[in-house]
């Protein structure tokens, strides 16, 4: 057992918290945000440039060879700092569902524009009735020669106003909510058929609802059975937002305590209160804990019994729900006024966090996942 | 003891809701009860309804327009008020500045501002916060120098809410710096916002809204008949003023329209194939928060009725309590509504930049997360939870 | 609306603290317990002559007409100084299945001993099974000429090895579990095929497992539909536990504040600990809250629609038992290593509460319970 | 990288398992698991055995019977000794004095006390705590007075666990009162409990046992050669032998043994037709208890994994961590494991009054209620969670 992070993921990681340490703070991501995309090409080139955006494609591939420990250590920082660029849509999300699901050709296709910062892109996997469900859908997959036509409604889609290619998930067989039928399919987002309403999300991000109506399409793997890989993509979905999740958190700890001992009140600074230190001792340990489930969440995202990976990622997303709501609300609460402020970091991060909280399954629905599976310690 | 209401006060509550909920407009209704802000219009349409029937201010001298009601009759006209989403008239108005002008107003302020604030004609808003001062309130820099029948106001006052709608500002300034004690040497000054000299820069809350402000006042000049009472003893009418509110400040009726809102909601959204609302799960975390409120009810309705055995000039530390477990409450109803919305809490709908696009998701799912995120100041303004604990563990517990 | 005692109340209640203040301290408790029947019943004659064990009873049965609140007043007191005698079982418990079944002549019969101390009573409800169900009755009363037959298993019967009269729950037709077939039956505790086996509870109380074969009855009204009477009669019982437990509580946190400001620690209070303030004003929040609702479970507990009246029992329930939870567990913390000994009085306390909290239905229980009658407030 | 056990960490887990699980006598082990008090003689049954395979005191010099173990070794050893409900070692003994004597004691003192404490055939108690001192250890005021070749020892201490089976005593008491600080001029002195001049009283704790006991020194004469390390130094030794249970504090092998069982149980208890272990809401608490003792395992062995790279005679402040959320989730279980016996806690079974009658209700049953009320003072033994609290505020947060 090592919990040290190897040479290159202590470069990985020092090169991208130079990075954002240069070219990220407060005002900064402002500015990007105010882009028209909601974010930056610049920044994303430099992604490109550090070798981000190919981290976890082999290098056969045209990628660097990443494990989920990287995307971890990438996305812990971006949770620090905020990124809205649209890094977990594009290479978290969809490089996870490439890897388990295209072919060497489609892979030689997509992988080198992905890591080279020219092709963005988004899941299409929620709908307007799934709830987080991924059988929930209604989204339909005909055969069209040897290509497929995809028609259907998909929503939430992140970042999906400024991709260039989407992943989407269509039922070309089976019943609602039934496990077969279930394929996943490259659409191009140019493509005729294609309508797409961009907005911004409560966390300063982007999403997009998408019609597609009749738009050409190609399978992705089994046009039929594709649900245990987007089982397996969602949760290393979930162990990198668990990773993002413990770099909000820690923003906000460290804003906290810093706040508390800079900031005077009657005289004195408000940390020198015991009541308050208690209370940032508290937000510490909830932080160490959602960081020790996170790295759980790492190590167990690719384990090969589905059922123990479930559970992990189960036990993870609630931990990080529960540390997460905590630590966010209690750092609104002790930064006072300038807490519930946009003008001040810490309120963008309590929103990040809520919004993690609260996606991909909310801390209810996963504890109740895990209490239907036996908890994680068997009788 | 008799736990029950009276007769005379059931029927009192009955004459209170047919009046809210026949007289208010049923549109200003339901955006409360979506959780949107209502406009300034909106705002003053209400209360001028409330305000011609006698029903803005019931609580100021019967010659200001105040009604001669009991503790509990106040307590049942804000509890319907509240559960039927109505807005309370303007609390900078109602319980703020107008009571300190009835107590301690001239005559002539008595004439010139209380029909006016009673009736919204004139919109306050308050001027007692200061950057960096926070709870220390009597920290503040803010001074107000005679000159001749004038005083000059310099400053910058902070978390000034409304004051983009306001037309005078009721303020604390320091017209005695070398005053022994920092409570000491405070005035208590009505400004009129159109005053040269006045910058008014809203401040973006969490939600993406702009409620609060920061003012600044560069060579104010304020004719002296506007010092409310006596020169440098302005800490004493802000004291009476925070003082004021000690009941409904747990805010219990809103904590029920919003569960009842929840539970409606929870009807249409489904999870898997069943409703919400049928989720055992979640019909406990409902319950427990109604245990709660049931419990602040009844504690509220002990601090109203020791409210007739009291000076009423004097802080009832009790209402911290009611603050504490009330700022709890509201709060928890906002995260119970976010459950019940589920992943369409995402979207921002950033209607107050001119967005006419419908909502993505349910149309009742665009407030979800911006009302979590703006209650979260709930426990934060007013004298913050932490400084509520302070004074029970001093004035209630002796320590 | 009034919240304030009549004079007659207030009497009462002052007649009640003055006599447990010259005669219930904690050395005086521990002799009582000491005592073969674990209570005392020197101290029951003075409850007998400051009316108490009357009070619940109309005048004309030979009591004193008191009503829920009086009640409460007494078992508030009696929280605060942990009574051990069987007020609960003889005046409150079988008191209240009195009044609502038992027939003119069967008052006559028994209240003026009740009243004068001279009658003890249990209620014998529980069964090994029924785990706080009213209808998981196996006990059968079969019919024996104008009595009735009792036979069956009866556990955890509060002071029913110190009590000369049961009052009996058993089925005279219907299956297990059925609303219909229910009644309550009268049995003398020495009469044959009585066994019963008394033993300590952990909070300082007795209790008995009780057999009975063929035990010879008397019903106490229909032998059949005695359901309602029993659910009315534990709905009473629970506002009564109810107002003991705020006694217990507010003792609990009376001694707490006091225990913050006299112990000194590192040469100060450690009440100037504004962490330990906090939450000593946090219980004292609880507390109050506790208080708010046994005096509406003790409005509630008779009125006259049983859905509401249950609804607003399980919500008290459930308030008592977080609050005292919370405060009891609290008081043992701020109290350090005195707390957890037998030889401070805030143990004892926190040993009753945690009784209280666990029993006539856990807090869990009530709240499903109150979820499934859907909450308190309609949608 | 990497966050599994490897091949021989895993092939040693299973070594220790075996090991517990065959050679530890079950009637010891069962006991442990229904959550009674071992008797004084399965303590010494129990660490003989271990010792006897040198698994007793495998952190300790190999000169003295220690391992040569990574922190990995030593953490896998006490998790599988703790799911497997071995007692452990005697904490005096092993972890306490032993170290202490190891590092600090004369050879003399090495030779005649350290195999019979690793064997248990010396029974140690230890005398830090006195009455009134509580967390503020260095305000003791037992004395040692020097008189010729002894100390006179008089005083009393306090919480001292099981003193009533012990052999021996190792005391902290003031040797000169004129030291500048409290921490300053304290002893470490070794005493035969059978020395005379000592008296133990027995203190009934809320289960209704007998762990703790107040201990007095009536001029009690102690030879100087058990005095350990140098005079006046005692405060640097005791806080060497506090900071050496570092991460086996948190016991999260005893909450997994826990949370086993209740699962056991709640397939046998029924909650009207459904077994309770069906009931989705006790699941779930059930379940979120497993998560967060799923972190505090992690975050254990983060702090395991890092002991490598720390000076192992610093105390690590992240112990505190360990010991608050270690505390709060043994505390949890208790209180599930009382959900699960529903109304039958309440018997009180007087065993250690030599009642012998069978338990009323399931035989599980009589020890919930008791392990709920003992474990309350697992978060206020050992420095309380507020000490804790104020250790990680200082140590790691910088206030």
């Amino acid at each position: 057992m090592d919990f040290d992070l190897s040479d290159e993921q202590r470069l990985l990681k020092d090169s991208v918290d130079r990075m954002l340490a240069d070219r990220y703070g407060f005002e900064a991501r402002k500015g990007y945000r105010a882009a028209p995309e909601g974010w930056s090409r610049d920044i994303w080139a430099q992604f490109a440039d550090l070798g981000l955006l190919g981290l976890p494609f082999t290098e056969e591939q045209g990628g660097f060879g990443g494990g989920l420990v990287d995307a971890a250590t990438v996305m812990e920082a971006f949770g620090r700092a905020l990124v809205v660029e649209p890094y977990f849509a594009t290479v978290v999300a969809c490089g996870a569902l490439l890897r388990h699901a295209a072919s060497a050709a489609q892979m030689e296709a997509l992988v080198p524009g992905i890591a080279a910062g020219q092709r963005v892109l988004a899941y299409a996997q929620v709908e307007r009735q799934s709830r987080h469900s991924l059988t929930a859908i209604m989204t339909r997959a005909e055969r069209d020669g040897d290509g497929w036509r995809i028609t259907g409604e998909k929503s939430l889609v992140l970042h999906g106003d400024s991709a260039e290619t989407l992943l989407v998930t269509a039922r070309s067989a089976g019943q609602h909510r039934e496990r077969h039928g279930i394929g996943l399919f490259l659409v191009s987002a140019d493509a005729p058929g294609v309508s797409r309403r961009g907005y911004p999300t409560q966390d300063g991000l982007r999403a997009a609802e998408i019609t597609l109506a009749n738009v050409p399409a190609e399978a992705l793997g089994d046009p039929a059975e594709a649900l245990p890989i987007l089982e397996q993509a969602n949760d290393e979905m979930l162990a990198a937002l668990c990773a993002e999740a413990v770099g909000v958190m820690t923003a906000m700890h460290a804003m906290t305590v810093d706040y508390l001992k800079t900031r005077k009140q009657f005289g004195r600074a408000i940390g020198e209160n015991q009541a308050l230190q208690h209370r940032a001792v508290d937000m510490y340990v909830s932080l160490e804990q959602a960081r020790s489930m996170a790295l759980y969440a790492a190590m167990m995202a690719s384990d090969p019994n589905p059922l123990e990976r479930q559970r992990a990622m189960h036990a993870a997303k609630v931990q990080i729900g529960r540390s997460g709501r905590h630590i966010g609300q209690e750092a609104i609460q002790l930064h006072g006024g300038i807490g519930v402020t946009m003008e001040y970091a810490v309120g963008h991060h309590f929103k990040r966090m809520t919004m993690i909280e609260r996606g991909f399954g909310d801390t209810d629905s996963h504890l109740a996942a895990l209490a239907r599976l036996g908890g994680l310690i068997a009788a | 003891m008799d736990l029950r209401f009276t007769a005379e006060e059931n029927a009192f509550r009955e004459r209170m809701r047919d009046f809210f909920t026949t007289q208010i407009p049923a549109d200003i209704r339901e955006q409360v009860q979506r959780g949107e802000h209502v406009s300034r219009d909106q705002q003053v349409a209400a209360q001028r309804i409330m305000n011609a029937h006698g029903l803005a201010v019931p609580h100021w001298p019967a010659e200001w327009g105040g009604q001669d009601w009991t503790p509990v009759q106040l307590y049942i006209y804000q509890d319907e008020m509240q559960q039927n989403c109505v807005p309370a008239p303007l609390g900078f108005n109602a319980n703020m500045v107008g009571p300190v002008i009835a107590q301690f107003g001239s005559d002539a302020q008595k004439k010139q501002f209380l029909p006016a604030t009673a009736n919204l004609d004139i919109w306050w808003c308050q001027g007692f916060s200061e950057p960096g001062a926070g709870s220390d309130l009597a920290s503040l820099r803010t001074t107000a120098v005679r000159d001749g029948d004038h005083y000059v106001v310099n400053g910058q006052k902070t978390w000034t809410t409304l004051a983009q709608y306001a037309d005078w500002i009721f303020c604390l300034a320091r017209t005695d710096p070398g005053a022994a004690k920092k409570q000491q040497g405070i005035s208590f000054i009505l400004i009129d916002m159109q005053t040269p000299g006045i910058t008014v820069r809203p401040i973006q809350t969490l939600d993406g809204g702009v409620e609060v402000n920061e003012v600044w006042f560069d060579d104010v000049r304020v004719p002296v008949e506007n010092l409310v009472g006596e020169e440098n003893r302005g800490w004493d009418y802000a004291k009476f003023l925070l003082g004021n509110e000690r009941t409904g400040i747990a805010r219990v009726g809103v904590s029920k329209a919003r569960i009842r809102r929840i539970k409606q909601l929870a009807a249409l959204e489904h999870v898997g194939d069943r409703a919400m609302i049928e989720e055992p799960h979640f019909r406990e975390k409902l319950a427990a928060v109604e245990v709660e409120l049931k419990a602040l009810e009844m504690t509220q309705l002990r601090v109203v009725a020791d409210e007739r055995k009291r000076d009423r000039a004097l802080p009832n530390p009790a209402s911290s309590i009611l603050k504490i477990k009330g700022s709890e409450l509201q709060q928890a109803t906002t995260e119970l509504l976010m459950d019940v919305v589920g992943p369409y809490i995402l979207p921002y709908d950033d209607h107050e930049h001119g967005s006419n696009e419908p909502p993505v998701g349910p149309e009742y799912a665009a407030e979800a997360a911006p009302t979590y995120f703006n209650w979260r100041k709930i426990s934060i303004y007013g004298g913050s939870n932490e400084i509520q604990r302070n004074i029970v563990a001093k004035a209630i517990l002796g320590f």
